[in-house]
């Protein structure tokens, strides 16, 4: 019975903590204490509900029913659960990074962003924790509203042609797609429900099914299946923490989640690699993971080429979604927990070099890595956990996939993967060896332009920067730009959480026996 | 018009036999063609007819805009509350058997409440509308 | 002792009302007799609405004469619902009237407003009860002329002209219905609706009952505003009063789409209007149309209550579009619809009309900014935006899934198709206006603007609150929705 | 032939209807257009009273020998639907009054032309 108690929480105490941001709304210092306990707790209650699923128990919880047998629900489940971890744990550590960065950036309009952060992060939850397609989608839908007022943070037109995108693939997917494939499943079926072993088989056609697949796998926008990845890199003009959570964690990783709950629960693994129905899927997967990476190559702004990336290891996912053999599975699921933690620690490093040095540009961090060691550091840590070496996590997600690839008797996507870590390294590497190479008397001369640099790359989210700093002097950000060679580290609000979930990365690789252990009875 | 001395003469000759023809529409109207909308229409004819000759105002003098307007209320209220009598009286909405002890004279006695109700309503209507226009000045 | 006189009672009671707003004149008085009225017949529809849902079809005789001979008033599921979406709608908007500009406007007439409303809403309920085909016709006029007075008192000059060409458009649809009801009484001698539905088969169905159908399609048509037939709708609509606006969007056309379901389904009869004459086909494209070009246009406009008003027009084709599957399931989504875009479009022109009272105009651009001078305006209008989109959890989500459930179920996939592309257009109005509330800067005469008066925000968070909670509770309507399209499936 | 002509009183019908709506459309000028209306509105009534007729049946007055009387049914709704359309005519009319006070015209182009400006 108390275990309902902490689902229904964990989900309401978000949107609890949105109602204080906005009571408190003119007195920052309460506002971020607010969100900071309010992620604390929030955590804790995802806690509660952990040794409860490692036992091998599925909380539930019912809360209304909509429609005739059409409900509102939740159940927790092993996925369910790792996703929640994932979303509610780094959101206390991006509170604290956000604070960081929003002080450091005098970005306007804090109160809204962390009202829709908790909101976000409620939805994230209900979508971890939802018991059938229709909660899930309502979830779902309910984070794609939120995280709209966040990308367009700035409210410059830039940011506003953003939200467009963004609104508008997200929002066209998912009611001119997803809506069309649950509404489908549910005439079909009779039931959403997440049941092991899918509720399709048998109660559609064979040749159907690649239609229904198509409608979800490009329903689920989030989950940045090329071609509907457009809206990821134009989400990037949000400040940094949002990038890094929402867009490295919570909105993508709902995304693929939702990919990895529709395969596993509602079409049953083997009822598509029996059909086949899902090989069209992994070839689209397996091409979004080299172009992708091929893109992100091109790009030079930094959170660009980190958002290209994003796409490149979401499909990863999807892939192993479409594998659909145990190992894959297993390893999908894994790739969500081992790709949040590297993609949010680059993601801060970004966001740390931005706020000390407004540099967005990767050419323009020659010789950086000197100013800011512990940033840059965990840059690379956060790339290697990316691109899958040891000891960082991102290796045993692979290697699963990997496996599964074999199980399936697919070897060309272990090429594909072999092929994608090369491309990962050859566009993550370099951002951190320019940070080292070059000397440091060329400082001199960059300082010195640093402010046409402004003019030139005024770009994501550059504005609002701008108008800080000429109203407040008295900020280290400020300084930084101003007096030129006094280029520092970031904030400690900014180092330290990007430190932890570098050592995040590194515990992942140690403690994936244990991950492994949690997940697999997702596909028993 | 002040002209027109035949017209004036003979207005005024007509006017009392068309107001009483008006009032024999209506109530012969519950046993014999006629009724309330004719009767109201005549009614209000001969007022139209007085005011084209001897000016809108002086008709207004006689009928000014508030009586008019408590007309066209107070009509439709006597033929909605016969039927809420009706109603206290047990019977359905607009059953006039129960408002006399015979139900023959219950019914008589309700169609004509109610045909008057609609003879001033409409006699009202009728001369609010001529009235209206006819004193509409541009400006 | 009245309770078995509740379905005349609801008509009465406005009736009664509206000459007694005049007689007492005063705007405080005629105010207090408009709410009671309004509520009066409220708590009467409610209590119909229980008795209908428990024990079935009400019959009523007017008079005290039997059904053939007499007006009888007939209530079934539909009936109820539409019964409580008018009055409901009614009784939310009266206590709005009183402070909207409106009033200011034409402070020492007000009694006339109200008398006109009542009148309107008598004629809307009336349409609602009657069983009655002249009767229906007397009752539709009733509401139309007192819909072109209100709609006359708009604050813009523009709202003459829109009215007049209402008048003109509605009538020439109220007497295309006139002759249809005259050709079927040639046809079948009778009036009342349920006989000439008994009738009708034992005729046969000849030239002269094919002539009606063709007329009465047309003239109901013309006054629901189908695409076409639409041009009269967004003008009258967009420069009435925003009381004016959120009554007759949430209602009027409402009770046309009654009027189209009860004449094609329990009058003439399912087998007539869908198998003998191909009527299915012309609605569901025309209903698609609808979807479509007045959402495109809804696009481009500046002026929010256009938007509003376009986007009215292209929720009528989902209506009919659900009428055109005539299947159980789509009717229940057409009529669900009815009920939730009842509660949304009010809803919206109320938040409208508080925008309006406030900076004196709806166009988009001065509404910049907005969200940060008007929070709970601008948040009510999110609430009902969301709701017209679709999104889950609001009432617009329930009968957007009905419909193409509906249409899944007959296997008709690119009607499904449309019906989420037609809603992805609405993201793009609603957005539009919320983006500019909420991501600009407000014009430089606009930076203190204060919040709307309580007096209008609370009616127009009722309806928000109505929209979420017929998102999540929807066992009321959705079964009253079920029923009304059994009954009208299974008259035939 | 006979047929053709024996329904005479329908063709007058049409043509009124045809005549009514063709001003109605065809016309720019508001008042104009509000007759049309009523002529359109007219064609209705004479439909109505036309079908109460019964052949060789007198006016349903109760006479004394008489069996056949036409239909009074007819008569009495188009009585009610002609007080319609005269409330529909004088509110039209109130409202070209107005639309003329505030344009200063009542010609449809005019009317469109001057808001087209503003």
């Amino acid at each position: 019975m108390h275990h309902q108690i902490y689902i229904g929480l964990a989900i309401i105490l978000p949107l609890l903590g949105t109602v204080m941001i906005w009571m408190s709304g003119s007195r920052p210092n309460q506002r971020e204490v607010v969100t900071v306990i309010t992620s604390g707790l929030t955590f804790l209650c995802v806690l509660q509900l952990l040794p409860e699923v490692l036992a091998g128990h599925q909380p539930e919880l019912h809360v209304t029913e909509l429609l005739p047998g059409l409900e509102i629900s939740f159940k927790v489940e092993p996925l369910g659960m790792l996703f929640a971890l994932i979303a509610s744990f780094l959101w206390i550590i991006t509170s604290f990074y956000a604070i960081g960065y929003m002080r450091g950036h005098h970005e306007p309009n804090q109160t809204r962003f962390y009202m829709c952060f908790a909101i976000a992060i409620s939805s994230a939850l209900a979508i971890a924790f939802s018991g059938n397609m229709f909660t899930l989608f309502i979830a779902y839908e309910v984070l794609t509203l939120s995280t709209y007022p966040l990308v367009t943070h700035s409210q410059t037109d830039e940011a506003r042609r953003a939200g467009r995108v963004y609104l508008g693939i997200l929002m066209s997917t998912s009611i001119g797609l997803l809506m069309v494939g649950i509404i489908w499943t549910w005439a079909a079926a009779g039931t959403l429900d997440f049941t092991p072993g899918g509720i399709l088989k048998g109660k559609i056609d064979d040749g159907l099914v690649i239609v229904l697949l198509f409608l979800y796998m490009y329903g689920i926008g989030k989950a940045a299946l090329m071609p509907i990845h457009r809206w990821l890199p134009a989400a990037m003009v949000a400040p940094t923490p949002v990038s890094a959570l929402l867009h490295a964690v919570a909105v993508v990783k709902a995304g693929v989640f939702t990919v990895l709950k529709v395969i596993i629960y509602i079409f049953g693994a083997d009822f598509l690699t029996e059909t086949g129905a899902s090989i069209w899927l992994m070839y689209v997967a397996g091409a979004t993971v080299l172009l992708a990476s091929l893109v992100a190559l091109t790009k030079d702004n930094l959170k660009a080429r980190l958002a290209y990336s994003t796409v490149s290891q979401l499909a990863y996912i999807v892939l192993a979604g479409a594998l659909a053999t145990s190992h894959s599975l297993v390893g999908g699921a894994m790739h969500i927990a081992m790709h949040a933690f590297g993609k949010i620690t680059l993601f801060f490093c970004a966001g740390a070099i931005m706020v000390a040095s407004h540099k967005t540009e990767i050419s323009q961090m020659r010789g950086l890595g000197w100013r800011m060691p512990f940033t840059f550091a965990a840059f690379l840590i956060g790339a290697l956990s990316v691109i899958g070496l040891p000891p960082l996590g991102g290796s045993w997600s692979k290697w699963y996939i990997a496996l599964g690839a074999a199980d399936a008797d697919q070897l060309v996507f272990i090429a594909v993967l072999m092929i994608s870590s090369l491309l990962n390294i050859a566009y993550l590497i370099p951002v951190f060896a320019r940070g080292f190479f070059g000397p440091r008397e060329e400082e001199e001369a960059q300082m010195a332009g640093s402010h046409e640099d402004h003019g030139d790359h005024g770009d994501h989210g550059d504005h609002g920067d701008h108008a800080g700093d000429h109203d407040t002097a008295t900020h280290d950000a400020h300084d930084a730009s101003d007096a030129g060679k006094r280029i520092a580290e970031a904030p400690m609000l900014c180092v330290v959480p990007l430190w932890i979930t570098a050592l995040g990365c590194v515990a992942l690789f140690v403690y994936s026996d244990w991950l492994y252990a949690m997940l697999s009875p997702i596909v028993k | 018009m002040r002209e027109y001395l035949i017209l004036r003469v003979i207005t005024k000759l007509l006017f009392p036999f068309i107001l009483l023809f008006a009032l024999y529409v209506q109530f012969h109207g519950d046993f014999g063609p006629g009724g309330g909308f004719q009767a109201g229409v005549i009614f209000a004819a001969s007022f139209i007819l007085y005011s084209m000759v001897f000016g809108v105002r002086s008709a207004q003098h006689v009928l000014p805009v508030g009586i008019l307007r408590a007309g066209i209320a107070g009509g439709l209220l006597l033929y909605a509350l016969v039927g809420v009598v009706d109603l206290l009286l047990g019977a359905n909405y607009l059953d006039y058997s129960p408002m006399s002890a015979e139900a023959k004279v219950g019914q008589h006695l309700g169609i004509f409440l109610v045909e008057l109700g609609v003879g001033i309503t409409v006699a009202s209507v009728m001369m609010t509308m001529f009235f209206t226009f006819a004193t509409w000045r541009e400006d | 002792m009245l309770r078995e006189h509740l379905p005349v009672l609801v008509i009465i009671i406005p009736l009664i009302a509206a000459p007694l707003c005049i007689l007492f004149r005063g705007r405080d008085q005629a105010f207090g007799i408009a709410l009671l009225a309004t509520w009066g017949s409220f708590a009467c529809s409610a209590v119909i609405a229980a008795k209908v849902m428990a024990s079935g079809t009400l019959s009523y005789e007017l008079g005290g004469w039997p059904p053939p001979i007499g007006i009888e008033l007939r209530i079934d599921a539909l009936n109820a619902l539409i019964l409580l979406i008018v009055s409901g709608i009614g009784s939310v908007v009266a206590p709005y009237a009183r402070n909207s500009l409106l009033l200011e406007y034409v402070e020492d007439r007000s009694y006339m407003f109200y008398c006109a409303f009542l009148l309107c809403l008598c004629g809307l309920m009336g349409v609602a009860v009657t069983g009655d085909a002249f009767n229906l016709f007397v009752f539709l006029e009733i509401s139309s002329l007192s819909s072109y007075v209100l709609i006359a008192l708009g604050f813009d000059r523009r709202a003459l002209t829109a009215s007049y060409q209402y008048l003109i458009m509605g009538t020439i649809g109220a007497t295309f219905i006139v002759i249809s009801i005259g050709l079927l009484y040639q046809a079948t001698g009778t009036l009342n609706m349920a006989d000439i539905a008994q009738r009708l088969p034992e005729h046969g169905y000849d030239r002269t009952v094919i002539a009606a159908f063709a007329f009465l399609v047309i003239g109901v048509a013309l006054k629901m505003a189908l695409f076409p037939l639409h041009q009269w709708l967004p003008n009258a609509y967009s420069y009435a009063p925003s009381t004016v606006s959120a009554f007759l969007a949430a209602t009027a056309t409402k009770v046309s789409v009654y009027i189209l379901l009860r004449f094609l389904f329990t009058v003439f009869g399912v087998q007539f209007s869908f198998d003998i004459l191909p009527t299915a086909v012309p609605l569901t494209i025309l209903a698609i149309l609808a979807m479509f070009i007045p959402s495109i246009v809804a696009c481009f406009e500046h002026n929010v209550k256009k938007v509003l008003a376009y986007s009215s027009v292209a929720q009528i084709g989902y209506m009919v579009l659900g009428i055109g599957f005539v299947t159980m399931t789509g009717l229940t989504a057409g009529i669900l619809h009815l009920f939730n875009h009842a509660l949304m479009k009010g809803a919206l022109f109320l938040v409208l009309g508080a925008v309006f009272y406030r900076i004196g105009s709806c166009n988009i651009d001065r509404m910049a900014g907005l969200a940060r001078t008007m929070p709970w305006t601008m948040a009510a209008f999110v609430g009902g935006g969301l709701s017209l989109i679709g999104i889950p959890m609001t009432a617009g989500f329930i009968s957007k899934w009905y419909l193409i459930q509906a249409a899944i179920e007959k296997g008709w996939w690119h009607i499904a198709v449309l019906i989420v592309a037609s809603s992805l257009i609405a993201v793009i109005y609603i957005w539009r206006v919320i983006e500019s509330a909420y991501f600009r800067e407000p014009p430089e005469d606009l930076q203190n603007v204060k919040e709307a008066p309580l007096s209008l925000l609370i009616p127009a968070w009722i309806l928000v609150f109505g929209n979420v909670y017929f998102g999540i509770e929807t066992s009321l309507p959705v079964s009253m929705a079920e029923l009304a399209a059994r009954s009208l499936l299974g008259a035939n | 032939m006979v047929d053709f002509f024996g329904l005479y009183n329908y063709w007058i019908v049409i043509v009124l209807a045809m005549a009514g709506m063709y001003i109605v459309i065809a016309r720019g000028n508001l008042i104009k257009k509000l007759v049309g209306l009523n002529v359109f509105q007219a064609s209705v009534f004479v439909l109505y009273i036309s079908f109460g007729k019964v052949s060789g049946g007198t006016a349903p007055i109760l006479l004394k020998g008489v069996v056949t009387y036409s239909n009074p049914l007819p008569h009495v709704l188009i009585l009610t639907a002609i007080v319609v359309g005269v409330a529909t005519t004088a509110l039209g009319l109130a409202l070209v009054v107005r639309i003329r006070r505030e344009y200063g015209t009542i010609e449809e182009d005019d009317i469109h032309s001057q808001d087209g400006h503003t």
